[in-house]
């Protein structure tokens, strides 16, 4: 962003949407979205309803079968594969899988988050300690990650998709194996980068997590769009 | 604007700490590739020994062409003109009555006693051809035989037929022998690296892909990869031609005994083709290496 | 069981069990606790309080560093390898993390728990239809279970502890990725299999699953029982 | 009681399928495995025959005992006896005056028109005796010169001094390269197929982690890993002795030339050595297989 002309008040636009995985299973039918930087905003629906296809494809993993994502302005998918490598630094995100490298040590695994953007190691150490002790694994910085519960490495996954402060963070069912305590230092943190910027776009099937918390909620339903709380009119 | 570093350093640490972290990998990778090079190596230099020995006994390889009578040196000067005429010939040389009776006193060795009670007159006086490597086909020879047979005062022209055909048999079998085993040791060698790299990299897979997700750049991923093929390719195809000089000292020996008169003189592999081995290795690892971490980082 | 004397009334017991993780964390300390047949019993407690532990002792695949498990009437540290194959095959464990084959079809992955007890195939194809079919899994059943939803994925796990009817079922958060009707299917499943004598154990942080189903309840606290709704009293 | 069928069945099912499913890298270990075989088999061939023409050079080697006249049979056997009292003897043969001379003439080929005007006699009858291969180190020889010259009627013992030297350092590197190669082609072996094993297995610990989790026996986790090392292991050593039966056929002719007269007439690895290359081939990647399913089991 820094080197581009910002042609969008919108960190994500996404626009019909859909996604279609071979042979012919749909995921995703004609979702449209816009999320504002700062703002924080919930993807509900039941198992399989397409959360996670939809965040996939914000952040590239998958390519949409129908309809565009803009991400800081840009067509998606006409952001080239260098540029790419950069934006995915400013895009932080937290699998549904973790996707954790199980022998490193919990501070290395959020380190490398850093590491790939270059950024010096004095930060780093300072930005990773502050984060674990904000999500309560600080007695286990230097565990390999295999050592840790599920729900201590959904945390980490937390961590490092946070690590960089990023534009933009995506969380795949943040809390799905967190109790309710550990839930709530998630959302802490969740709306600590919100107040400095941060877009976040999280998927979860947990009610508590975001009803009554103000936050816009999207649900899908066999992946199409059949609630968009800020647009209550529109279904 | 955020803070950066210069990236050099964060790749260079990344390196060193995938070394530090998989050594156990990286030795059975480095003794894999010096056994590859190692016996490539051995066998080329087995092979060169008796490609140079072939290459020795052809230089024995000379005709004899019988005279009439002695020849005296103004004469021998136009002969050798004429004979040179014919191409690719290396050496004339006249031999008298008193020299051929020398020498094959000298060929009979022990048993020279036999000629004892005969003079030097019973063998003719003949002038030897030499032909330059070139020539040494039995066709090429026929043919300069002939030419050689049209020179006056010849009576017989001789060249071991028998000898010759026993050394183009030999060396053909020689050639087919380097041909098959060098294409297959050189497969041997590609395969080993290949599945020593795929291998080392089967556990880290998972990291490549992780990284690329962070956003790394291709080279902050690559460059540890290559930079361990290189260390690897290079000090294994290195400890290979080291261990390999050693066999060559515990062999090399025995051969060099006057023993073998000659005929055989052993030499270590040329300092070309050494370094062009040590290179070779090297670049099979670097690039496969590569080949690796891309089809991982396509994935 | 069919051919050793049942010693006691239990599935599993647990005497004054403590896991003691190298160098010296203490994830388990102390725990008691008994289950008997066609009983659900439910193990809480936040992150990282060491009911994931409890789990692996129980199915030895972690051995404890104090007090001991009795399976079946037998002590397990006892019990010998070849033995162990066998009870094994009458214990379903569904894992926090699954530990699925990717590659192999859902189908395959559940079927596979009754193919290494060698149970007939037409039995085999019967049981893992009507599981997948209770479960809303029917139609992914031909799919690699990498193309499958983490919520979906979680309930192939469920189906495969179950595959066996198995006298001993233990679930580590089999609701972590599901939402709640979902998670309902799970729970009728455990409800029919406990009616047909399974002992069915589940970690959970799920609150809704277990409160107000009458069920018992453990609660653990950074490894010690806290809580034990059969002996109020004992706390 | 719930039921249960045969496992026998269900475990071939389960080898069946592993095989259909991992059928590329199966290809890949498969021709790996034939490689090896034929790089260790290739030179195994060429070393072998290499060895037989030493083997032949050493039967040419023989002493000539010089009498001082022409022995009558009688007198002759006594000889012999006396000769083979010192043991080891393969043969012992009478040459008269006039059998040398033809041998002679033979010898010296084409250039025999000089022994025209000699007669048979200039050449003195011998006794030629042959060692058997156990009697041929140079010290050994000695002592047999030794023993020959206290015979009656000798005048001189003569062996080629000269060519044994050259003969037994000869077979002294050819031992050693033999050596050498030998053991480097099957650390190769080894090498080659332990990598190709664990690399296929690398895929599939997963799996056999969760059929353990599952309860399933060791011999349902083993057998098809087994299975697919015999199979791999056989057909692979089986491919390998068939490219090396075609190489040889190619090569064999050119060598079979009627040029290297007898000297060097190749022959095929013995059967039983086949047998052995593919049934050791085969173990080693049954074995192989064995030690990395049992280091996946352990964990
Ligand atoms: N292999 C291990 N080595 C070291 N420590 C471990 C190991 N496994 C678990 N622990 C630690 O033991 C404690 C209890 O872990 P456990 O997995 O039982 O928690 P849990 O109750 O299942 O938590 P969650 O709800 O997050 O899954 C945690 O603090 C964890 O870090
Ligand atoms: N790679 C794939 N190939 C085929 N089908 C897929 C693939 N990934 C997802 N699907 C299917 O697409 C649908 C939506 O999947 P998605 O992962 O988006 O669901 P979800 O809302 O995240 O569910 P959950 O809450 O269980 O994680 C599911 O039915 C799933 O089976
Ligand atoms: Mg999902
Ligand atoms: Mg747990």
């Amino acid at each position: 962003m820094n080197n581009s002309v910002p042609v969008s008040d919108f960190t994500v636009e996404c626009l019909k949407l859909g996604k279609t995985y071979p042979p012919d299973i749909t995921a995703l039918q004609n979702v449209s979205l816009t999320a504002a930087p700062g703002e924080i905003l919930f993807v509900t629906g039941v198992s399989g309803a397409g959360k996670s296809t939809l965040l996939k494809l914000i952040c590239r993993r998958e390519s949409p079968s129908g309809g565009m994502v803009m991400l800081f302005g840009q067509n998606l998918a006409r952001i080239g594969s260098a540029e790419m490598q950069l934006i995915r630094r400013r895009i932080g995100v937290a699998y549904q899988d973790f996707r954790l490298l199980p022998d490193l040590s919990v501070m290395h695994n959020v380190a490398m988050a850093m590491e790939v953007d270059y950024r010096p190691r004095r930060l780093i150490r300072q930005r990773v300690g502050r984060l674990l002790e904000q999500l309560g694994l600080t007695d286990k910085e230097r565990r390999p990650v295999s050592d840790l519960s599920l729900g201590e490495q959904q945390r980490v996954a937390v961590a490092r998709a946070a690590a960089n402060q990023p534009a933009l963070l995506l969380a795949d069912e943040p809390t799905g194996n967190l109790d309710e305590k550990s839930g709530a230092l998630v959302m802490a943190l969740f709306r600590e980068l919100a107040a400095a910027g941060t877009t976040v776009i999280a998927a979860t099937h947990d009610e508590k997590l975001h009803r009554d918390s103000g936050h816009q909620v999207l649900r899908l339903e066999r992946g199409c769009l059949v609630e968009d709380t800020r647009h209550e009119k529109a279904y | 604007m955020k803070k950066r570093t210069n990236p050099i350093p964060q790749i260079l640490r990344q390196t060193g700490s995938n070394l530090a972290k998989t050594w156990p990998t990286q030795i059975m990778g480095l003794f894999t590739v010096m056994l590859a090079v190692l016996i490539f190596s051995f066998f080329l230099l087995v092979h060169l020994n008796m490609l140079a020995t072939g290459a020795r006994l052809g230089e024995e390889l000379r005709l004899t062409v019988y005279l009439e009578r002695e020849i005296e040196p103004p004469l021998m000067a136009r002969l050798e003109q004429q004979i040179r005429q014919f191409g690719d010939i290396a050496e004339v040389r006249y031999t008298s009555r008193q020299e051929a009776f020398a020498r094959f006193a000298d060929q009979l060795g022990e048993e020279r006693d036999i000629l004892d009670n005969l003079g030097p007159e019973f063998l003719p006086p003949s002038i030897e051809v030499t032909p330059k490597p070139s020539l040494r086909s039995p066709d090429d020879l026929e043919r300069l035989a002939a030419h050689l047979l049209t020179l006056p005062d010849t009576t017989r022209v001789q060249y071991g037929r028998e000898w010759l055909r026993r050394f183009s048999a030999f060396n053909r079998v020689l050639q087919a022998v380097v041909l098959i085993s060098g294409v297959l040791l050189i497969l041997n060698m590609i395969f080993t690296i290949s599945h020593s790299t795929r291998l080392a990299m089967a556990a880290r897979r998972e990291e490549i892909e992780i990284l690329r997700l962070l956003g790394a750049s291709r080279s902050y991923i690559s460059i540890p990869f290559v930079a361990e093929g290189l260390l690897q390719g290079g000090l294994g195809s290195g400890l290979g031609m080291a261990a390999l000089w050693l066999f060559y000292q515990r062999i090399g020996n025995p051969v060099n005994d006057p023993g073998l008169l000659g005929l055989f003189t052993p030499s270590f592999l040329p300092l070309p083709v050494t370094a062009g081995i040590i290179v070779g290795g090297t670049l099979l690892c670097v690039v496969s290496s590569l080949l690796v971490v891309n089809k991982a980082l396509r994935i």
